[in-house]
């Protein structure tokens, strides 16, 4: 019989190694699977490189595996926030390497990823400092840059509910990240608010499909959707 | 073109700026609105006229502010302040949304601006002495979107933002349809900045001096925002 | 205000003119737009490139306009069934072009020309009779193909339900090409069963955004959902 | 290796057949099965086992066919056959799925074949006789599923199926895992074709004179399937 869920947190994520490729869903706090993120602080499994879009905008994200030194390298588009000076400390003592993304190529490579597509041709970015050293190509409607599929070891996502299978679905904004980067990493592990039996979830409106998803972890504590906003 | 504090009072304000811009937006347009000054076009969309805002992190529909204690973080816009849902709005993932932007499905993104040229290229997501860039979705919304209005103060600390060259890192080259400012509408055409309309009070030439590119303006001045060249 | 609904298919696809791409949904009879195929069929554009993943399935489908003289060219995976003698006899006189693709590929295609990703890189198909004479490329993975997007003039598809603003949800195994050619096409129209007020589908429910949909046709009678079965 | 009737006779039925790959499905794995035979294996999963079927038209937990009466034109198989859904499925777009089957996510696709060579490359969407190839998800499943399994009859109108090198069309090259027939279990390597498992009552002799390329035997011959090179 299929089972997905794990005891808590810290038994989720026990097996991280060293240099793995971490993908963490959200958007700024909302979607964030801040619990399974601050057990890996615990965890401290080092030189990660770490794929989010967001660096910075709230304190238990991805800002708190950079303060803790587990980061080797960030692949984001959007490195500011209120907790982002940890980050600019480390990338001009060169203990960080950093690559700026823009969202949407970000997006679409972490899709390829999950797709089976190891590149595409996308119009964003060409002639700018973010296209330089790219290889680019020509199509009628202009001049593209050829982008590289990301995949992950592991995926960190959040979602509202899950099923045993692990068919998940999302709270309103709360998607943003995590659908695409369930479909990217080797292990997916969802933190959500609740696991219910196979059969209960309609159908018609899953979002990410059971194939997906590794591993579960249920929290304890339904999160306040207050606690984050305007933080 | 030293700081003066006169330039500064006179022309739109922010929200008769929004307003202006709002005004150009037709009825059943999908539109994206970029962090800041752009984000107030969401508050006077004209009576009657059913714009659907597109927010990157995966709505459309995007609806005014919530009340407050009604907020939900995980009903956010794409600067990550709470907003609402309207009826009929709907939800997706970000690579959807950004399929949505990047596949050209949006009639119009309005954005902030750090610099425009007279070519219409845009720089908008890194200031030459800031530690980091930060990108996000505008380089993804200048490239995919029909048309990509700026909206933003004229100048920056006295400064000209309109110019002849872009200093500042590009966002994209040539992807400018339209520049409103607290002093004027300006199109970018093949032919140059043509001065569409003026705000109340301000003058062809004080524009211009405000302006580091040559400035145009039309036998008929009154164009139409619909007559304007469409990307895609 | 937005008003996206014409009174009659014929009317929705009046303006559709001879050569033009015609993206056609439905895997057989099922989420096939056969309403709007039909008044293609008496509206008598000509010279028409239609993809669509299966022809020769169903009567009503691509294959009325084939056995009509409309076509010219037909993209697809599976040109094969009970009605696909007359795509045979017109391959072999000559008067329609056939370009067979892989299903994944057909549909990958297409979601690139919705996504702006004007070509992609997939191993499906190479080392195969399907990839000769395309451009190929080699990854870490082995051998690729270089794929370029297909865009639509018109997409026909069909769904279960619009509200009036365009969103759409479908009924079970209709989805199937359906969602993606409604991205791709520069006049996108779907016949429904049923047109509701805005507001009316629970917006985490919606799969089709209204972004995507430019026409709607409401069918008059509800589709008799066995008359397909087993044709 | 002309007709023979007794050939057909003995070995593995149909639904045995089935049943003997439906045993070596696990717990837990999703699994595309292709139209014509592979789709028996539905019927015959072990007893308490969760195998999540996929269907490439769009949808995982693919259930058994509905009783008469209760079919769904838009509850249908690949095969464009009627089918009903088991609790815990979900539908999903054409590109949703193939995105699935391409990316990896399948622990195995069981698929029918014209022809399989020695090396693992399949033929299963041309005849050479054929006005036109049909190839549907056939090159999609081989090239993304983690194993690809075949379940076929061992001969074609007395001919052999599995050959040294194909002649008709290629589905894709050095895909195939494990081929599953009414004669025997045989795996494919990187140094052949091993026998793993022979029905009842066939001889190892007798499978190789059905077979158009030289066979092996493992010393120990139980091999578990688990124990497969997987692909990804």
């Amino acid at each position: 019989m299929i089972q997905k869920k794990y005891e808590s947190a810290a038994k989720a994520i026990a097996d991280l190694q060293d240099g793995a490729t971490l993908l963490v869903g959200g958007f700024g706090g909302s979607g964030l699977p801040s619990h399974l993120v601050g057990a890996l602080t615990k965890q401290g499994a080092k030189d990660l490189t770490v794929v989010s879009n967001n660096i910075g905008a709230v304190r238990d994200g991805v800002a708190a595996l950079i303060s803790n030194d587990q980061v080797r390298k960030i692949i984001c588009s959007f490195p500011v926030g209120p907790h982002a000076n940890e980050l600019i400390q480390r990338i001009k003592n060169g203990s960080i390497k950093l690559e700026i993304v823009p969202q949407g190529t970000l997006a679409e490579r972490i899709r390829a990823g999950g797709a089976g597509v190891p590149a595409f041709y996308t119009p964003t970015a060409a002639h700018t400092e973010l296209g330089e050293g790219k290889e680019t190509r020509m199509f009628k409607e202009g001049l593209h840059l050829l982008e590289h599929a990301i995949k992950g070891d592991y995926a960190f996502i959040k979602a509202q509910r899950a099923d045993r299978w692990g068919n998940l679905v999302y709270h309103k904004t709360q998607r943003n990240f995590n659908p695409v980067m369930a479909t990217a990493a080797q292990i997916t592990i969802a933190e959500v608010d609740e696991i219910v039996e196979v059969g209960e979830i309609d159908p018609e409106t899953i979002v990410t499909p059971s194939v997906y998803v590794h591993r579960l972890v249920k929290l304890e504590a339904k999160c306040d959707r207050r606690v984050l906003v305007n933080e | 073109m030293s700081e003066d504090k006169h330039k500064r009072e006179i022309g739109w304000t922010k929200l008769e700026l929004a307003s202006r811009v709002a005004l150009d937006l037709e009825d059943g347009w999908f539109v994206n609105l970029g962090i800041g000054l752009p984000t107030l076009v969401a508050d006077v969309i004209p009576e009657g006229r059913e714009i659907i805002l597109h927010s990157e992190n995966g709505l459309l529909g995007l609806g005014p502010k919530p009340e407050p204690g009604e907020e939900d973080m995980d009903l956010v816009n794409a600067g990550k302040e709470p907003i609402t849902l309207k009826p009929g709005g709907s939800f997706f993932s970000q690579s959807e949304s950004f399929a949505m932007i990047r596949g050209g499905h949006l009639d119009a993104a309005v954005l902030g601006a750090f610099q425009v040229s007279m070519h219409g290229d845009l720089a908008s997501w890194k200031l030459p002495d800031a530690p980091l860039g930060r990108v996000g979705g505008a380089m993804d919304l200048t490239v995919g979107s029909k048309r990509v209005f700026l909206c933003m103060q004229h100048m920056s600390k006295g400064v000209p933002k309109i110019v002849e060259e872009c200093s500042y890192p590009l966002t994209a080259p040539r992807c400018v349809n339209r520049i409103y400012t607290n002093l004027a509408v300006i199109d970018v055409t093949k032919d140059g900045l043509f001065v569409h309309e003026l705000a109340p009070g301000v003058t062809f030439d004080y524009v211009q001096d405000c302006t580091a590119a040559p400035l145009k303006i039309r036998a008929s001045s009154h164009v139409k925002a619909e007559t304007l060249e469409v990307k895609k």
